[in-house]
């Protein structure tokens, strides 16, 4: 999200706690300062709820759905459930210290980590508002990102990790990779302070979901039977509707992002669309050239791959960086999961690192590339500023570190 | 009375029930199954991976007559199922020795 | 709903009626003259038609495939095809006079029932008003709620009651125990001038569909092969996906029921997201104690359960409260579906009265418990007011007996 | 919609191009001077961000998944498919020339085309606004429009025609007939300037779409095995779902044709529900009476039928107008789908024709008879202005004239 | 030995297999079927097309029983499956040469 | 010529059928059915309500071989198929009167 947007957002949340005293804080104090007192928008609000919704549909039932209808007939179920069930936990840890954790105070360590002040959703009252909306919607629209991005995980070792071990593994997770990781660049951290743009979630949500299951679909090894016995997808048709879902309430999750029922939503929610209609007809063609056939699966893997990619750019490109980005994920996501996997060997059941964890690097890259200062506030290589590349590469390599040392000690 | 177990493939079984009607066939059992045979799977392609279809979908219909209507009835079907290409499928027949129309008790030809 | 909001809700429609000079009403007068003028909210009414929506989709698809997923296979079809078919009667019977008697001004009888005034919806233009929205939101929006409730009664007699039977008994019922309730409760009747908090409907939809419910199974009798014959849900996918969009949707449901979007809508989310979350969780391990396995069938009844209990309560209680109604819900829902109901015997085909009756109750009573002054401007037990349980109670018992003799007088 | 409220709409569009000096602009011009200078509306932004996504869901996976459930087992995938590329292709189709077409400034041709100075979105800012909304919104609105017009075509060749053919006639046909005809009618074209009512695409998107899928499935002919194989549809379930969130995605394309979050949209819904449920029911019952007996089929056409028989009329009509033209609807939809298509002999494999033709062509006639002055600004017949009867035909003549020569030439 | 084929409606599975248990047999395998006969399927319309539905499911009941069994099994599944309206079915009964359980490799009688 | 036909568990499918590839059965055809035997269906628990499933699911093959080869099919099905618990299934073997294959109209062990 937008940074400058976003810094007296979390100052908002923090507005109870004790001003950290590092340069950091001072800078999101100056900015704070700068802007008029807010007042609660109804319009905004609106917006708000309505994300929130739409972003929660996308796990259930779009993304259950998505996966579900790739396993095999037998395991459609164990695989839906485990999205359904994260959407449980997830809400229960976030409530209880992933908030906190994430958007809270840190004190001295804020740069890295958030605070324990808002365990239990402490200092919450009906009027709280962050920025122009209630801050309880601030808090459910970010809960539902806590929702999906563990979710997403689900998709590299589908059919053999254990119930039971998958419950501890995301709680785990959920505390201690995807909570800092979203304080780093959305709640007052060093990366966003670094000038990482991530608008809606390209490093927190995407490449750090592909991260997570590249690792654990490594640790755990192959599917039974994988390269002699049947895999395919057993019905297509839900994952057609998941990915529907998916791309719908994608809307919520990046033109929410704005926070705000505005230009910046209306600019989102554009580029998103024409993104991701260029990486689904992308991936359909690549694949009508290499085999001599579209399919259903290509189409609706490349519509993902293109959402993803345009995640953390939305707020930031026009319409030409939208196709650019598009037609650069709808390849890449092809390549990742069509040839990358098979030449390394590893078994990403539903190619959550091949989707997500390309998409999101590209995306994360490209947004660096095309960001124009008129619609996003910063200027990216396309406007002379070659440095804002190097930045997101920075952003991407720490993500990719963290995310996977920790995933991995977790496993 | 003779059994006639027919395996064919799905799109024909429209041009068979015709035919065996046509000789005066007053009944038929048909079940979807699935055959392996010299006739191979499509290669299907699920992003990475490829997937050669073992199993091909085939109809079994079976068919219990009397023994003077069997050289017409496997004759019917040969001919009504053939398309010359691989994986048209086979006859099998076999003996019965009693049927029974449930409705009424009555056995053998009676029953048919 | 909030009282103190609502009477004025209730005013604006019966605004071109003779007041009724009875102490009721001049209460009502002297909060209606106590507001401001109200006009027309943009933002507001955005979200009003979002929820409206989001409701809408709670019954097609969502609770027809909740329940067309439970039943076997050879019943799916016509499962779904009562709540599409009750989603068009309601639509026509609120039309024509439900609304009317709901919300229109009953004169002299105005405590137990509306009058005939607004039939055919006369008197309502372009620009009428209902507090911050156009009225005609306001119609569409309690329609839906008029929509849902005789829809889940069907889950009572899937699988048993013949169509045109249920065509008839289902107008009938909307007109002779819906509109009456929703008058008593929200249109200004007895029940809300008794101060019984029911926010979103706990006990105007779900106390009144279990009841409903439960009368009609026993009327009806069991369905053949009960006990004997395999009876099992024949697709659970669809039923989660059912549950998913049920959740969703109740966003509208509960959040909508603010008739604003702000901070009582921004709230009532968020605890519905707690409570739903909870509850699912709560039945899952319950079930993974009791059984040896959580099943997906459990875990969406859970958050069935969790979303019936914490209607009542969305505006009134905070995220702690939530956490309560929660586990509260996922145990008793548990007991009334799995315990109860063999116990004593009835065929609940898909647990209208264990899941919506008995979480209805439940979440009715802990609104009394846990109701927070500064959220919802009543407090509960636990700031002291022991009486609200007792208010409760009262609501309750008249819903239970009401809705118990006429739903038996009409099979 | 609204011709009176669209102008300006128009002029916002075209603001930085030089004006045409034709009679048509200068009213045009008049209008826009009376307006006030618009700002952005929070609410009505985040209004019509919501109806876009609701709008786009009825594409995918709404109409995926009602024509998917329609056909044989073996084409459920092909027929989703075609929605879900159209999707994709109208999406590229739009950014680069089609918006420019339609709502882009066509100077001395203005009254027949629109221009090419929109190509690319060219002149498009994150402030840019349309009225009170953003500009990138009102694109995006529009966009799903030209997504489920072709995409309503291909239910008349179900099951029949190439994929690459048809992927090529959908370009084409959005360029030729769906760009010029969405001109006319609200892009400042000789038909809107005509007076003929059209508030959310009767004429522009289901005559439209109707006539061109009637001449598509005469042009291709039958399927084989027409009429002695058994097509019958094999998953009704799914068209239940497809028909349930095609009438909630509707809410966004009859109240979001209001471009507001107002009174007007608040009615169009109101309207469209009413419209909707009556329809249903009146085929149910038809069915039942001529037929023995009711069918799931039976009522959601009658459902889509109503839906898009009162889209033209959604906000010039009042709720009895609603009645009258749901009961319209469903009578005509079941006689053009039950009795025209057998008496004429084509294959309209889907009833495109036969739903949205006939149903759309009574919408656009009936708006003429039962519009309402305080509602929509303009008489009908029932309000003593029978011209307005007259000039409706004159839209719909010339839509199916134009439209269908265009479609035959294209094929 | 021999193999007593029934086919049947559906909804008399259960009572067939209850009449059968209660004569000792041990185990049974059941097909879902389409049957083609006398009966005829219903006509199902959809909007304007009538269709007649050729093939009405039926259940295929195989079991595998001793000769001296077979007359009581006939019986049995004969009494457990009659409705006494058309469809009700028929038996087919075939010599079998050989039965092996897979878990022993016990042969004939005692592999059933 | 016989046809043997075996009662399998579902998931052993695959053994069985490379099993037979590599005694040079060139063709096969599978059902999936449902089993009744001693071996007891799970106790599936839906909110309140126990189901014991009757009926569980198995795969049959049916494969026609010439009398010679009988004995080393049977064989090889038993290794391939057998885990030792119960429900394993089992053999029937049956004397068929006839094979033709609809392709080219040739008859008996040519048309395997
Ligand atoms: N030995 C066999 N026993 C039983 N079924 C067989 C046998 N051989 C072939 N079939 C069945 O016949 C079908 C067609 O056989 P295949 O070898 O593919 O073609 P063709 O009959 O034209 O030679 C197979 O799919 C299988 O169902
Ligand atoms: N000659 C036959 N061969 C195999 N199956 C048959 C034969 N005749 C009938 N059947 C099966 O028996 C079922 C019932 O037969 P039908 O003629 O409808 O009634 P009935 O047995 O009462 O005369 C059919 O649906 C079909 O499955
Ligand atoms: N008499 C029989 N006739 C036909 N099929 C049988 C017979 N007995 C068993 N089966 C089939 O064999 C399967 C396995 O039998 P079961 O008794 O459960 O185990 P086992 O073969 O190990 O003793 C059953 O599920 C059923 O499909």
């Amino acid at each position: 999200m937008n940074l400058l947007k976003r810094i007296p957002t979390g100052l908002a949340v923090t507005a109870i706690a004790v001003l950290a005293a590092t340069g950091a804080a001072l800078a999101q104090e100056a900015a704070a300062v700068a802007e008029e007192t807010p007042a609660l928008s109804a319009g905004d609000t609106a917006w708000m709820l309505t994300s929130t919704a739409l972003v929660l549909l996308m796990t259930i039932p779009g993304l259950a759905l998505f996966y579900g209808g790739m396993v095999r007939k037998k395991n459609v179920l164990a695989t839906a459930m485990q999205s359904f069930a994260i959407c449980c936990l997830a809400t229960l840890v976030w409530t209880i210290v992933g908030y906190s954790l994430a958007f809270g105070d840190g004190g001295n360590l804020n740069a890295y980590i958030g605070g324990f002040d808002r365990m239990f959703l402490a200092g919450l009252g009906a009027d709280t508002l962050s920025k122009t909306i209630p801050e309880s919607v601030f808090i459910m629209f970010q809960l539902t990102f806590a929702i999906i991005t563990p979710a997403l995980i689900t998709g590299a070792f589908a059919d053999r990790m254990k119930f039971s071990a998958m419950v501890v593994f995301m709680v785990l997770w959920i505390v201690l990779v995807y909570a800092p990781i979203a304080h780093w660049v959305w709640g007052g951290g060093f990366l966003g302070d670094a000038g990482v743009l991530d608008f809606a979630g390209g490093t927190v949500v995407h490449i750090n979901a592909g991260i997570a299951g590249l690792v654990a679909c490594i640790v755990i090894g192959k599917r039974r039977g994988f390269g002699s016995e049947n895999m395919e997808p057993h019905n297509l048709v839900l994952s057609l509707i998941g990915a529907s879902l998916l791309w719908v309430g994608w809307f919520g999750f990046n033109a929410g992002s704005a926070l705000a029922a505005d230009g910046a939503a209306g600019m989102a929610m554009l580029v998103t669309q024409i993104a991701t209609a260029t990486a689904a007809l992308t991936w359909m063609f690549v694949e009508w050239l290499v085999r001599k056939k579209p399919t259903v699966l290509g189409i609706i893997s490349g519509a993902v791959g293109g959402l993803v990619a345009i995640t953390p750019a939305a707020g930031f490109v026009g319409p030409m960086g939208a196709l650019a980005i598009g037609v650069a994920a709808g390849i890449a996501c092809f390549w990742g999961a069509v040839w990358l996997k098979p030449a390394l060997g590893y078994d990403d059941s539903l190619d959550a690192f091949g989707v997500h964890g390309v998409g999101g690097m590209v995306g994360a890259l490209l947004t660096g590339v095309f960001a124009i200062e008129a619609i996003g506030g910063t200027p990216g290589l396309i406007e002379g500023n070659p440095m804002q590349v190097w930045i997101q590469l920075k952003g991407i390599l720490v993500t990719v570190v963290y995310c996977g040392v920790v995933s991995f000690i977790l496993l | 009375m003779k059994l006639i177990s027919a395996i064919i493939k799905p799109f024909k079984l429209d041009d068979v029930r015709q035919a065996l009607t046509s000789l005066g066939v007053q009944g038929m059992t048909v079940t979807e199954v699935k055959g392996f045979g010299r006739q191979k799977g499509q290669t299907e392609i699920y992003r990475g991976a490829e997937y050669t279809v073992q199993f091909l979908p085939k109809v079994k219909i079976e068919v219990v007559v009397t023994d003077d209507m069997v050289e017409g009835v496997s004759e019917a079907i040969l001919n009504a199922a053939r398309t010359d290409k691989i994986g048209d499928g086979k006859i099998f027949i076999l003996e019965v020795a009693k049927a029974i129309r449930i409705r009424t008790g009555d056995t053998d030809s009676s029953a048919l």
